[in-house]
């Protein structure tokens, strides 16, 4: 089973990669039941693995250094709840890609692509060692360069791509790290030896504490926390159903789930846990900030999927371990319905830009609820999903005020800009030329499934509890002292949205002007990032460079050389330069020398 | 037996003087038919080689003068895979620029037979002499593209700091003969402490150092990989590099175990600063082949990792990456072989939209930068992972965290390059010169090698292990 | 002896001074030859004849004439070493003083055997058995190495366009 | 009678003052002259250790590295030869092509 569902999507990708041309609009079609195919498969690994339990299964991979290493796969709750998150969204967002990527150049290198993910995603998520888990996590992030940077003539794609290639990758140096340390620190990686290693305080001091952080790194880095969140605004350059998938549902929340797959890791350092738990509270606070002030629908979409991750790490951080894995789920659903229903507005509307949109409701009669619904889910308003997920979490933040603070600004910032894009777009009288309509029935269904599932799939709180609960399982509060707060909150914010910015014929900046300043430039990080981290490298680089070439020879032979050379041309034969390289050389010798007999 | 043993070296050497018999009375429509000659003997020999590694040969010969123990024969093994990787792209790429001197083959085939000898060696005089030819072959294979005067000067500058380093190394190797009274490496190391026994060795270990190409004696490098040839670019930064560092493994490890402890250190700073140079610098290059060539540097960075940490793992670490990086190194300039011409073509811009025009050539060199920049399924990956492993276990794990660090800085070169292979848009250009078979076989062999060794690295660091239990 | 010795010291670092400082690099291959035979003195003063003999032949007869030779065959100008920057003179200066330094140091600290053994007998005899008993494999490989020498001037030499 | 130490103080200077004129001179020809007299220190550094320690070894290495100097200066004057063809012919300011 687990085979099925891991390779059927390998198998789409290697035919498309074979044929992919010839079978033309096709390739989709094959992309899309193939991965269908592997829903069954995720329904029968339910049934196969009932809570509590783990199936192993491992062959000897590298078996020479330490305890070796093994690949395989692990099925437990867990790991089966992502697969089929994963499974589904995929799916569905394929489904609809078949419409909304017609016509294009590329379109089965697309759906390649998008297979290639799927299988890798799969992988990362059964892998039962950590040295799997980090290669499949690489290659996640391969694809999620390759699709962002998918419309590649675009120079913002290419820019996109890259910057988010290397920020992540720069928390990925960090999850290395963390693996070469547990690595030698128990001489294994096989994962569920590791947790009980960690369970048992085997595994104790700062290497516990220092792997656990360096392994939350790399979480840091795939799901857009601060501080290595600056990538994924940029990232909506990709295609609208690659952002539903990749950037929503699936692999930045594999962040997430690399921690509660680690969790006991983190469980046993309480200064891991408070670190995940802080870093997801300001993650939550500073994207639902800059979401409030940004203008271009994918990128509120966006902040919001920030925001929410943070939510998720916070609920991991303050012990609510079933709720922010249910927030994951939810999300999941929810928020690749805003993001389809994003890219049928931007179809219909032919612009991204919020200012530009307006009275779209009646043109898209199915978008428009579609919207709502994932708005209502992600505001927590019951009985839409979020509410079963988001009101846990916060009410697990109510012992630390700072944090309880933080969560409910966020949830007030959360309806405020959710619905600020909701009225935006939809209410009012149009603001420009809207051409086109509701798009096809494979646009459409994915976006009535998703509607369907972002209403309901909070309901299944009880059984997702008792399925994925860490045991003891703690009581699951869905409702608490602190929900009317929270739903106070939440509604204040949709309030204020529809006074604000309903039935406005242009919005003006409602903020005061120095922080709407500060957030629409998102704080400044991405200057801050570019003038402390980028230009210094550049500038060693070209420090480097200058060193190499020019300093040695420079130093020594001064201008006159160049005037000299350069007036009489050459006759002869003359070796300046090389001779300076020698020079370098032997100055290294007596150096070296020079240190070894001061060692000495 | 001594001759049986030595068969592989006897069937280059036959070859070499075959081949150079054979360009005299060659018409020229025919050279092509060297190339297959001094394939054919360089696959011979790989073949014994090969044999020999496997039956777990261990031969000392003329009294120990000759030493065809395991790790020798590994880096044989490795050398001769190289060239005739490197052999392979020569065929077209001679074809192209209107070459078709034979000496181009005797003399690659004479510089492994010399990278062979080196390695095989346990008495410095034959050492000193198998590396002089190695040597004084590759200089002349430098300059082969005698109009083009950046060959020239790409040979010029190689010879110069060759000559110097052969130099201050022989210097060096006298100075140990008289504290030991022996070129016999098991005595020399025995009996060579004290302080002046240091200052040879700095000399000796600097001579190597310059064929490693690490820092500070790497300054000829970038020149010279970018001015030579791009197939004797290809064997310069892999099998010579692979020959001179098993040479420098061999007199550091097992020579001179007790001069460890401030050697580390060194070797360390060394690693270190090659890591640092090697990857800042090739940031900032334009020219693709100069930036390689500072990659290999880099390169040479970590593999040094082994003599700093100087545990068996990290050695045998550094032999599975060696092994690897043959394959992905030589790639890389091959490929880069098939696009230029005689007025250049390998500036970042020349690669745009490669994989529309050759989409074979534009995979096999993601194929290998990617492996390059260690990223996952590929050998790179494996061979990085081994050697930081290494490191952290031997008590060195900054060193394992600045290369860490550095690799993360490689990859905004590796996957610029990408970037110009894949979306950058091409502008009309005659289409290049389809690939011969031989080229084709031996970037699908590499290609293939890089990534079958990054998914079944096992069999391979098996060997690597091996091969060292039986250095001691 | 000690005179023979002084005589002969003289003539080396006289002879390699000479090549340094010489303005015409003709002279500086003449010096470059009295370096030699100040060296194959060394050699005789040591009982190695044959070596003498041999740095006699190779050194100051070969390979100073393909100096010669290379200076004739390109470009002939005035090299005078103090024309050139007050830099570059720190730069090797220093390197090459420290050097010197660390290694006079180093040697004189060593406590070198200060009496000759007398000469074996038999010296040219001694070295042609060494030759090819133990060290038969280097002078194959020096023979394949003189042949890569050979073929690499060769065809570096060679004009271009003419008969390959 | 001079000691061991005399020839090795002699062959340093040697070492050195080749070192100095290779990286001074401007003419290649003058720098392969000044790394042949480092090869000559080497090469008395061994034929002394060799005679005071009653060995023959060394002196066979002094024989070898004759040889091998003999050949190396071979291809390096024929690099220099074939440079100074192509250079005579293109016109180039100097051995600058290279460079980053």
């Amino acid at each position: 089973m687990v085979l099925a569902v891991w390779l059927l999507p390998l198998a789409s990708f290697l035919i498309l990669l074979a044929a992919g041309r010839r079978l033309g609009h096709r390739s989709g079609v094959v992309s899309s039941v193939l991965t269908g195919l592997t829903l069954p498969g995720v329904v029968a690994l339910l049934a196969a693995a009932p809570a509590g339990t783990t199936r192993l299964a491992a062959w000897p991979w590298l078996g020479i250094l330490g305890h070796g290493l093994s690949l395989g796969w692990l099925v437990d709750p867990l790991s089966v709840m992502m697969a089929g998150v994963v499974a589904l969204v995929s799916t569905l967002v394929q489904v609809y890609s078949l419409a909304y990527m017609k016509g294009d150049r590329d379109f089965p290198v697309f759906f390649a692509e998008i297979s290639l993910f799927t299988f890798a995603m799969q992988g990362l998520v059964f892998a039962p060692d950590l040295l799997q888990l980090f290669i499949f996590w690489e290659l996640v992030g391969l694809c999620s360069y390759l699709l962002i940077g998918f419309w590649h003539t675009r120079p913002a794609a290419a820019r996109a791509a890259t910057k988010a290639f290397v920020v992540t990758r720069t928390g990925d140096l960090g999850l290395l790290a963390g693996i070469l340390l547990l690595w030698s620190a128990t001489g294994t990686l096989n994962i569920p030896r590791l947790l009980a290693l960690a369970g048992s305080g085997a595994l104790g001091g700062w290497v516990l504490t220092g792997s656990a952080l360096l392994v939350f790194a790399g979480a840091v880095g795939k799901s857009a926390q601060f501080p290595l969140h600056t990538w994924l605004p940029d990232a909506m350059e990709g295609p609208t159903p690659i952002s539903a998938l990749i950037h929503a549902a699936t692999m930045v929340a594999a962040g997430v789930y690399l921690v509660a797959r680690m969790y006991p890791l983190f469980a046993a350092s309480p200064t891991a846990l408070e670190v995940v738990a802080s870093i997801g509270a300001l993650t939550a606070l500073l994207a639902a900030g800059m979401g409030l002030v940004e203008n271009e629908l994918k990128r509120v979409v966006a902040y919001s999927t920030m925001s929410q991750l943070g939510y998720m790490m916070l609920g991991l951080g303050t012990g609510a371990y079933t709720a922010g894995l249910f927030q994951l789920f939810n999300h999941a659903f929810f928020k690749s319905l805003l993001f389809l229903a994003a890219g049928s507005v931007i179809h219909a509307a032919d612009t991204h830009d919020l200012r530009r949109m307006g009275g779209l409701a009646r043109r898209l009669p199915l978008s428009a609820p579609a919207f709502l619904a994932g708005a209502l889910a992600l505001g927590g308003i019951p009985p839409f999903s979020g509410f079963f997920s988001k009101d846990p979490i916060i009410a697990a933040t109510a012992h630390q005020p700072a944090l309880y603070a933080a969560a409910l600004a966020g949830a007030l910032l959360t309806s405020l800009y959710i619905f600020r894009a909701y009225f935006l777009v939809f209410a009012g009288t149009p603001r420009g030329e809207h051409p086109g309509g509701e798009g096809s029935s494979a646009m459409r269904g994915p976006l009535w499934i998703l509607t369907v599932l972002s209403l309901g799939s909070g309901l299944a709180y009880h059984f997702f509890h008792r399925y994925l609960g860490r045991h003891p399982a703690a009581p699951y509060p869905v409702w608490s002292g602190s929900t009317w707060i929270t739903l106070a909150v939440s509604g204040t914010g949709i309030l204020l949205a529809w006074l604000l910015f309903a039935n406005r014929p242009v919005e003006r900046p409602r903020l005061a002007a120095p922080a709407h300043r500060l957030l629409a430039e998102r704080f400044y990080l991405d200057q801050l990032y570019a003038g402390t981290i980028v230009r210094p490298i550049l500038a060693l680089s070209r420090a480097a460079s200058w060193l190499d070439r020019r300093a040695v020879d420079g130093l020594v032979n001064g201008l006159a050389r160049m005037v000299m050379s350069f007036g009489r041309g050459l006759r002869r034969v003359e070796v300046g330069r090389a001779q300076s390289y020698a020079l370098a050389a032997f100055w290294g010798l007596a150096l070296f020398i020079l240190l070894l007999e001061g060692v000495r | 037996m001594n001759l049986a043993a030595l068969l592989p070296a006897e069937i280059l050497a036959g070859t070499a003087l075959a081949v150079l018999l054979a360009d005299l009375f060659l018409p020229h429509r025919d050279k092509a038919y060297l190339g297959l000659l001094s394939a054919a003997g360089l696959a011979a020999a790989l073949g014994g080689t090969a044999r020999q590694l496997a039956a777990g040969l261990h031969a000392s010969l003329w009294g120990g003068i000759f030493l065809l123990d395991p790790f020798a024969l590994f880096f044989q093994t490795i050398v001769l895979g190289a060239a005739l990787l490197v052999l392979g792209v020569s065929l077209p790429y001679l074809e192209r620029w209107g070459r078709d001197d034979g000496e181009f083959y005797a003399l690659l085939l004479m510089a492994v037979l010399g990278a062979m000898m080196m390695v095989a060696s346990r008495n410095f005089l034959e050492i000193y002499v198998a590396m002089e030819l190695l040597s004084v072959s590759s200089y002349a294979l430098a300059g082969f593209l005698r109009p083009d005067p950046r060959s020239g000067e790409a040979a010029l500058k190689y010879y110069l700091q060759g000559v110097l380093a052969s130099a201050a190394l022989l210097y060096g190797i006298s100075l140990l003969y008289g504290l030991s009274g022996s070129l016999d490496l098991s005595v020399v190391g025995a009996r060579s402490a004290g302080s002046l026994g240091v200052v040879a060795l700095v000399l000796v270990a600097g001579g190597f150092a310059l064929k490693i190409a690490a820092v500070p004696f790497h300054m000829w490098a970038p020149d010279t990989y970018q001015g030579a040839p791009a197939p004797v670019a290809a064997f310069l930064s892999t099998a010579s590099k692979a020959a001179a560092f098993a040479v420098l493994a061999r007199v550091l490890l097992t020579a001179f175990p007790a001069a460890q402890g401030p050697w580390q250190e060194l070797f360390a700073v060394v690693a270190a600063a090659s890591m640092a140079l090697g990857n800042l610098a090739a940031l900032g290059q334009r020219n693709v082949r100069r930036m390689l060539a500072y990659s290999s540097i880099a390169q040479g960075g970590y593999v040094l990792i082994a003599l700093a940490v100087a545990t068996p793992t990290a050695v045998a670490a550094s032999l599975f990456y060696l092994a690897v990086y043959v394959f992905m190194n030589v790639g890389a300039f091959s490929v880069l072989s098939f696009l230029a011409g005689p007025t250049g073509g390998e500036e970042l811009a020349d690669l745009d939209g490669l994989a529309e025009r050759r989409p074979a050539l534009a995979l096999a060199l993601a194929v290998f930068l990617i492996s390059l920049a260690g990223m996952p399924l590929t050998a790179g990956l494996m061979g990085k992972l081994y050697l930081f492993y290494a490191a952290v276990q031997g008590g060195y794990a900054w060193l394992a965290l600045w290369g860490v660090v550095f690799t993360v800085v490689s990859y905004f070169y590796y996957f610029r390059v990408l970037r110009h292979l894949f979306w950058g848009t091409a502008p009309p250009r005659p289409a290049a010169p389809a690939a011969s078979v031989p080229a084709g076989l031996a970037l699908g062999a590499a290609t293939l090698a890089t990534v079958l060794f990054g998914v079944f690295p096992q069999p391979l660091l098996q060997l690597a292990l091996h091969s060292l239990g039986m250095l001691r | 002896m000690p005179e023979a010795f002084g005589i002969l010291t003289l003539a080396t670092l006289g002879g390699a001074l000479g090549v340094v400082l010489a303005t015409d690099v003709v002279h500086s291959a003449y010096f470059l030859v009295l370096a030699f035979l100040g060296v194959a003195g060394y050699y005789f003063l040591l009982g190695g004849e044959f070596v003498g003999a041999v740095q006699i032949l190779i050194y100051a007869g070969a390979v100073a004439v393909l100096f010669l030779f290379a200076v004739m065959l390109t470009r002939r100008r005035a090299d005078p070493v103090w024309g050139r920057s007050p830099a570059r003179w720190l730069g090797v200066g220093g390197a090459a003083a420290l050097l010197a330094w660390l290694l006079l140091t180093h040697l004189e600290r060593h406590p070198w055997p200060t009496k000759l053994p007398p000469p074996a007998p038999h010296n040219t005899a001694l070295i042609g058995k060494a030759l090819f008993r133990p060290f038969v494999v280097p002078f194959e490989v020096v023979s394949v190495l003189l042949l890569a020498a050979l073929v690499g001037a060769l065809l570096l030499a060679r004009k271009e366009g003419g008969a390959s | 009678m001079p000691s061991l130490g005399d020839f090795l103080a002699v062959g340093a200077g040697l070492f050195v003052l080749g070192l100095f004129g290779a990286l001074m001179k401007r003419t290649a020809v003058a720098v392969l002259m000044g790394i042949e007299l480092m090869l000559n220190a080497a090469n008395l550094n061994l034929v002394a250790f060799a005679a005071f320690s009653g060995r023959i070894s060394g002196q066979i290495f002094a024989l070898f590295v004759i040889a091998l100097a003999a050949a190396e200066v071979a291809v390096g004057l024929a690099i220099l030869l074939s440079l100074f063809r192509s250079r005579a012919t293109v016109r180039m300011d100097d051995i600058d092509l290279l460079k980053g």
